[in-house]
C-alpha cells in the first residue's frame, strides 16, 4: 500500500489505460497542453503524443459525439467533459447517440465509450459551476454510471470502465481530487456493480456516493462517540443500482439515511428511498430520511454554499431524528 | 475544386451506366410510393419522410463512395441506404416494424442500420449525426485507414450548433468528412431564406478555412461529377462542404398541409423531376425508349414487391425480448 | 361547456395570451407559416403578424435563449420548443440561464418566460422522439414545470403560467392533441398550484399526470368494474408539487400505485413514492408501487413499443398486487 | 466598415479625455490586483479571472456604449463592470461574498450584475451570453427602443454552437447586437490555431452575411475609433462582430501552470500593455508628467482602498435567507 491523492489516482488510471492500449485516446477541452483542469493528465501530452492526447474546442456537443463516434470505429476514446456543468451542452449526443444507437440499430453496434467529468459543489463556484447532474444520467437506459469516492476507486475504476462494451460515465467530485489516502493494489474481487460498505453498523443505514461518502464518515464517527453504529453505504455505481447491497443494510439497520449532493426533488436520493420502500417495508422501523442539498441554485458567499450542501452535522441530525422514531 | 473535368460525364461514360443511375432512382421513387401506400394502409406507421424529388443526389453520390467508406444519414435517408445497398426488403421490414428489418424494428423509417455496408444510420436529431461523422474519421485516420465518411444533411441542420462545431473540429483536425447538405430549401416549413441569413450555403465553409462547392441537385450526372472530384479532394485528408441544390415534391412527413408554399413552386420545381431529366437527356441519346423504360419499371416493381413481401412475411419480435440491446451482451 | 379538442383548447389559449397582451410573443421552429408541428398556432401568423409569430432556425439554444433574453427585456415570450427530445439542446439555457439568472444576480431580475415543449411517447416515433423528461425538468430550482391533462389544463395553464414572474415549462402530451372533451369555463378556483383528485376512491390512491391520466383513468373504471375503488390523482403541477394532496388521499386510501411514462430509474414517480415514505409512511398498508416505462430506448415497432409504456392492464395488474399485501 | 475616420482619435480629443481613459484602466488594474492579494488572503474565493492586459478593450469600447444600451460579458468581467461605472465597492463586495455585493453575494467573481446599468451579467458557461444577447436586442427592436446589445466574449466562445446559432439569428433579424469578441489568443490553456481552423475571426461573420472589423485590443484609441464606428453602424439596426485582439497577462484563473504558453511570448507581449502605451503616447502629446501619473494612481488606490472597505464592512447575508431569490416574490 502506498499514499496517493485522488488526482494522482485518477492520472495512473488514465497513464495505464494509454500505455495498455493503443486505441485508447483521451480528448477534451485543455486535457493536453495545460495538463487538464485538474492537472489529471499532466504529462501525458509529452508521454503519447497529440494524436492520442486531442486538445479540444469549447465545442462540447461536437468533441463528445466525435468520440461516440470514434468508439464507433474501433477506437476506445476516452473523453473528459470538463465539468459535469459542461456536459448540458453535449447531453444529446450522449442521450440520443451514446445510449441510444445500439438499440436504435437492432443490436449493430456499440459504443465502447468512457466519459469523465468533474461534479459537484464545495468550491465557491457559484451556480453555473456547481451542478450535480448524476442523477439525470442515471436515469437513462444504456448508460453505465460510476462514481468512484476513494482512492482506490479513483485509481481502478476507469480501467473496468474501459473493459465495458456500452458507455461508461464517470463523475469525479472535484472536491475528491486533493483527497489522500492509502492505494491498494487492485482488489481481486474488484467490481463496479457493487455497492461496498464503507464502514458497518447495526443502528442505521447512511447510503450515499461520491463527494458525500466523507461527508457521511465524518458524521458516522460522531455518531459512534455518541453509540450510535451508522452503517455507511457507498453506491460506487450509480447506474446500475446496487439494490441487494443497500436492502440487505437496510434489513438489518430497518432504518435508513440517504446523503445526496443533488437538489431533494427528483433527486438519486428518491430513487434509493422508493426501492426500499418497494424491496424492504416491511423490514423498515421508521421512514427513510434524505439529506440532499437545498433546493436553490448553489450561490457563491461560502458561508450560503455551506448551509446548501449536506454537511455531516445535518446527517447527525437527520439519523438521531430518525432513531427517535417509535416503531 | 481544383480537379480537372473530363468531357463526359462518367454517368453517360456508356449506356448501361445511364441506365444503371436510371434504374437507382426509379427503385427510391417507386419504393417510397409504396411506403406511402403501406403507411396509407397501417403497414407503416410513425414518421415517414420521403425522399420523393431528391433521388438524384444520392443516386448520383454514390459511385464515388467505395464500400469501405462511411455514410452518416438522417431521418430523410430511405433513398441513402438504397442506393448504397441496403437491401430494399430489409428496409422494408424495418418500416413494417418486424425483427428481419434492418434494425430488427427498434428503428422504423427514422433510423436504417447497416453496418456491415457502413451505413450509420438515420439520425433523427437534425444536426445530430455531424458529430460523428467526424469522430468516425478521426478514427478511420488515427488507425490509417484511407476512407472517408460522407456526412448527409439538410438545410435545416446548417442552422444548429452542431453544423458549426463539427466543421471547425473536422478542419482543424483535417479530417477526411465530406459534409453532403441536400439543400431542399426548406426545413420542415421555414424556407432558407427564413432560417439562414446567409443563404448561400457552401459560403459557410469560408468561416472554417474548408474547401466548399455547389452542385446541381437535380442532374444525377452533375453531382455524379462534382461528388467524384470532391471524394478525390476528401481522400487527400481534408473536409469539403457540398451544397447540393434539390427539391422535396412530397410533404415535410404525412401530415403537411403545406401551408409554407404554393402549388405552383411545387410544380414548377417538378418540371425539374431528376428522374424526367435523366430519361430525357438519355433519349436524347437515344439510349432510352419506351420499352427500355417499361422494362426498368418492371424490374423496380418486382423489387419493390419483393421487399414487400419480405416485409409481410417477417416475424415480429417476441415480447419477452423488449428489453434486449440496451446494452452489449458479455462476451465470452 | 362546449367541446374541445385539447389541440383546440391550447390554440385557442394562445390565441387569448396573444390578444390580451401585446407584449406576449410566440416564438419556435414552424409556429408561423406551418402553422405549428401540432397545429397549435394555425392562423395566429396571419392574425398577429410575423414580428409577434415568428419562426426560428433549428437552432434550440439560441432561440430559447433568445426567449430568456427578451423575457429580461420586457416581452412576455412564449417559446415553443416543437417536442421534448430537442430540448436537450437547449437545457444549458433553461437551467443555466432562465432557472438561474434571478439568483445569480441576487434577486435583480425576473425571467417571465413560458416555454411549451409536446412530450411523450406512443406515437411509433423510435428512441429519439419518445422521450419523457418532465423528472429533469422537476428537478430544477427556479422553474415551475406543469403538466396539463385535461381539456380545461390546457386551455387555462398557459394564461396562469403567464400571470407567473418566473420561467414555467409546459408539457403537454402529444397522445392528447387529438383528444376530445368538455371545456368548462375558467374555473373560479383555477389554481395551478394544487394537484386534482380526477376520480375519487377508497381503497387505493393513483396518482400519475400528463398522458398516463387516461389510462389511469380506464384502469380505474375497469377496477371499479371488480369492485375496487381506485382514487386517482393528477398531479398537475410537477413542480412544486402538491404533496399535501397525495398525502391527504394516501391517509384515506392507505395504498398507493403511481403512473409515469419516464423510465422508472430515477424517475418523478420515485420522488412521489419517497415523498409518501417521509410523509404518510404511517398511513400505509402496503409499500408503494411504480408502474412506469420499461428502461429500454422506445422501440418503433407498436407492440413492442405498447410493451415499454405503462399500460391500464400493468396498472391494474400492480394495483391488485398492492391490495393483496396484508397488513 | 465605410464611416469615415476623423483625423483625431476621440481619446485623445483633449487632454482630459486622454487622462480619463488612462485612470479607467489603471483602477481596473490596481483593482485587480488587490483582487489577486485579496484571494492569497482568503478573502475571496472561487474561481477569479483576472483581466490584466486587456483592459484598453473595455475602457475604449465604453464610450460608445450609451446608458440606455445592455451589455452581456463573460466570467472574466470585473474589467466590464468597471468601465460601465458598476461601483467598485460594490464589486468588491461581490467578491468578498457580502449581502452588499452587487449581486448580493449569490454570484461572486464570475457574476457581477447591476441591471440599473444594464450590465445583464458575467455568465460562466463559455457562449451562454450569446443567445441572451439576441434576446435581449430582439425585445429592444420590437419595443421600438433605439438602443443596441453589446455581447462580450473570448476567442474560446467562438467555437461553441451558440456563436454560430446566435450570429445567425442576429443577422436573421437584423437585431441591434454588437458582437465584441475579445481574442486574447487563448482559451484557457489552448491556443487560438489550436482550437480554430480559421483563426482570423472576423472572417467568420461572411458566413451570416454579416459585417465585421477587427481592432488592436492593446490601443485605447483604436479600440475606441472602432467601437464608434462600429455602434455608429448597429445603431441602424443591423448587428456586427468586432474582434479586439488582445492578450491576457495573468494565469487563466488562480491556479495555472502556465504551460502552454512561454515566459517570452508573455514578456513580448507586456511590451505592448494597453497602459503603457497609452502613457507612452501622452507623456509624447506631453499631456501626462510623473506627477499627473501619480495624481492619478494615487486617486486610483484611493478608489480601490474605499471599495475594499466598503466590502470588509459589508454584512453576510443570513443563513436563513438562503432560499431567497430563487423565484420572484408575488407583488401585491
Ligand atoms: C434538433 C431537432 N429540432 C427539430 C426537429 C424537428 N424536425 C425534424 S425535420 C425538421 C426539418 C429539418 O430540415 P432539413 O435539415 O432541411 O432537412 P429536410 O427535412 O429538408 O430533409 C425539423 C424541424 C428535429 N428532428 N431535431
Ligand atoms: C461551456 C463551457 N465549457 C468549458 C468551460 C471552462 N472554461 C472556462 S473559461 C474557458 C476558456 C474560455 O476562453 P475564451 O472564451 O477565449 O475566454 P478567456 O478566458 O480567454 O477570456 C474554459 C474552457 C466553461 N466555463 N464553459
Ligand atoms: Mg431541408
Ligand atoms: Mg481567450
Amino acid at each position: 500500500m502506498t499514499k496517493s491523492t485522488y488526482r494522482e489516482a485518477i492520472r495512473a488510471a488514465l497513464h495505464e489505460a494509454l500505455a495498455n492500449n493503443p486505441r485508447t485516446i483521451l480528448l477534451g477541452e485543455d486535457v493536453g497542453r495545460y495538463g487538464g483542469a485538474f492537472a489529471c493528465s499532466r504529462g501525458l501530452l509529452e508521454e503519447f503524443g497529440p494524436e492520442r492526447i486531442r486538445d479540444t474546442p469549447l465545442s462540447e456537443s461536437a468533441f463528445v459525439g466525435a468520440g461516440i463516434g470514434a468508439a464507433l470505429n474501433g477506437l476506445r476514446p476516452i473523453v473528459e467533459v470538463m465539468t459535469v456543468n459542461f456536459s448540458l451542452l453535449a447531453l444529446d449526443q450522449i442521450v440520443n447517440n451514446a445510449a441510444t444507437l445500439r438499440h436504435m440499430s437492432g443490436g449493430q453496434v456499440s459504443v465502447p465509450l468512457v466519459i469523465r467529468m468533474a461534479t459537484g459543489a464545495g468550491r465557491r463556484l457559484a451556480a453555473q459551476h456547481s451542478h450535480s447532474w448524476e442523477v439525470w444520467y442515471a436515469h437513462v437506459p444504456g448508460l453505465r454510471v460510476l462514481a468512484p469516492a476513494t482512492i482506490t476507486d479513483a485509481r481502478y475504476m476507469l480501467g473496468a470502465a474501459l473493459r465495458e462494451l456500452d458507455p461508461v460515465v464517470i463523475f469525479e467530485h472535484a472536491m475528491l481530487y486533493p483527497s489522500e489516502g492509502e492505494l491498494d493494489k487492485l482488489p481481486e474481487d474488484f467490481n463496479i456493480d457493487r455497492a461496498a460498505v464503507r464502514r458497518p453498523g447495526r443502528d442505521i443505514s447512511l447510503i450515499t456516493y461520491g463527494g458525500s461518502l466523507p461527508k457521511a464518515l465524518a458524521a458516522a464517527a460522531e455518531l459512534a462517540s455518541a453509540g450510535i453504529e451508522a452503517e455507511v453505504i457507498d453506491l460506487r455505481s450509480l447506474r446500475p443500482l446496487d439494490m441487494p447491497t443497500v436492502l440487505a443494510s437496510v434489513a438489518r439497520t430497518h432504518r435508513a439515511v440517504i446523503v445526496d449532493e443533488g437538489w431533494r426533488t427528483c433527486s438519486l436520493a428518491a430513487e434509493i428511498s422508493a426501492g426500499i420502500m418497494e424491496g424492504a417495508f416491511y423490514d423498515l422501523d421508521a421512514p427513510v430520511a434524505r439529506i440532499c442539498s437545498a433546493e436553490v441554485p448553489i450561490p457563491y458567499a461560502g458561508h450560503l454554499e455551506d448551509a446548501a450542501l449536506p454537511q455531516p452535522a445535518r446527517i447527525v441530525a437527520a439519523v438521531q431524528e430518525v432513531l427517535a422514531h417509535h416503531e | 475544386m481544383k480537379a480537372p473535368t473530363r468531357n463526359r460525364p462518367v454517368s453517360l461514360a456508356d449506356r448501361q451506366t445511364a441506365l444503371d443511375r436510371l434504374e437507382a432512382m426509379l427503385l427510391i421513387r417507386r419504393f417510397e410510393e409504396k411506403c406511402a401506400e403501406l403507411y396509407s394502409g397501417g403497414k407503416i406507421w410513425g414518421f415517414l419522410h420521403l425522399y420523393i424529388g431528391e433521388e438524384a443526389v444520392a443516386v448520383g453520390a454514390m459511385p464515388a463512395i467505395r464500400p469501405e467508406d462511411a455514410i452518416v444519414s438522417t431521418y430523410r435517408e430511405h433513398g441513402h441506404a438504397l442506393a448504397r445497398g441496403v437491401p430494399a426488403g430489409a428496409i422494408m421490414a424495418e418500416m413494417f416494424g418486424k425483427a428481419n428489418g434492418c434494425s430488427r424494428g427498434r428503428g422504423g423509417s427514422m433510423h436504417l442500420f447497416d453496418v456491415s455496408r457502413r451505413f450509420y444510420g438515420g439520425n433523427a436529431i437534425v444536426g445530430g449525426g455531424l458529430p460523428l461523422a467526424v469522430g468516425l474519421a478521426l478514427a478511420d485516420k488515427l488507425q490509417q485507414r484511407p476512407v472517408v465518411t460522407v456526412c448527409l444533411f439538410g438545410d435545416g441542420a446548417v442552422a444548429e450548433g452542431e453544423f458549426h462545431e463539427s466543421l471547425n473540429l473536422a478542419a482543424l483536425w483535417q479530417l477526411p468528412v465530406l459534409f453532403l447538405c441536400e439543400n431542399n430549401l426548406y426545413a420542415m416549413g421555414t424556407a432558407l431564406d427564413r432560417h439562414q441569413s446567409q443563404a448561400k450555403l457552401h459560403l459557410k465553409a469560408d468561416g472554417y478555412g474548408m474547401e466548399a462547392t455547389a452542385v446541381d441537385g437535380m442532374d444525377v450526372a452533375a453531382v455524379e461529377e462534382e461528388m467524384g472530384r470532391a471524394m478525390d479532394y476528401v481522400r487527400t485528408g481534408k473536409p469539403l462542404l457540398l451544397v447540393a441544390q434539390t427539391y422535396r415534391f412530397r410533404a415535410h412527413s404525412m401530415y403537411d398541409a403545406e401551408l409554407y408554399r404554393s402549388k405552383e413552386e411545387v410544380e414548377a420545381w417538378k418540371k425539374r423531376d431528376p428522374i424526367l431529366l435523366w430519361q430525357a437527356r438519355l433519349r436524347k441519346l437515344d439510349w432510352l425508349r419506351d420499352e427500355d423504360l417499361q422494362a426498368l419499371e418492371a424490374r423496380v416493381a418486382i423489387q419493390v414487391q419483393e421487399a414487400v413481401e419480405f416485409a409481410a412475411a417477417g416475424a415480429w419480435e417476441p415480447v419477452e425480448q423488449l428489453l434486449r440491446d440496451v446494452t452489449t451482451p458479455v462476451q465470452l
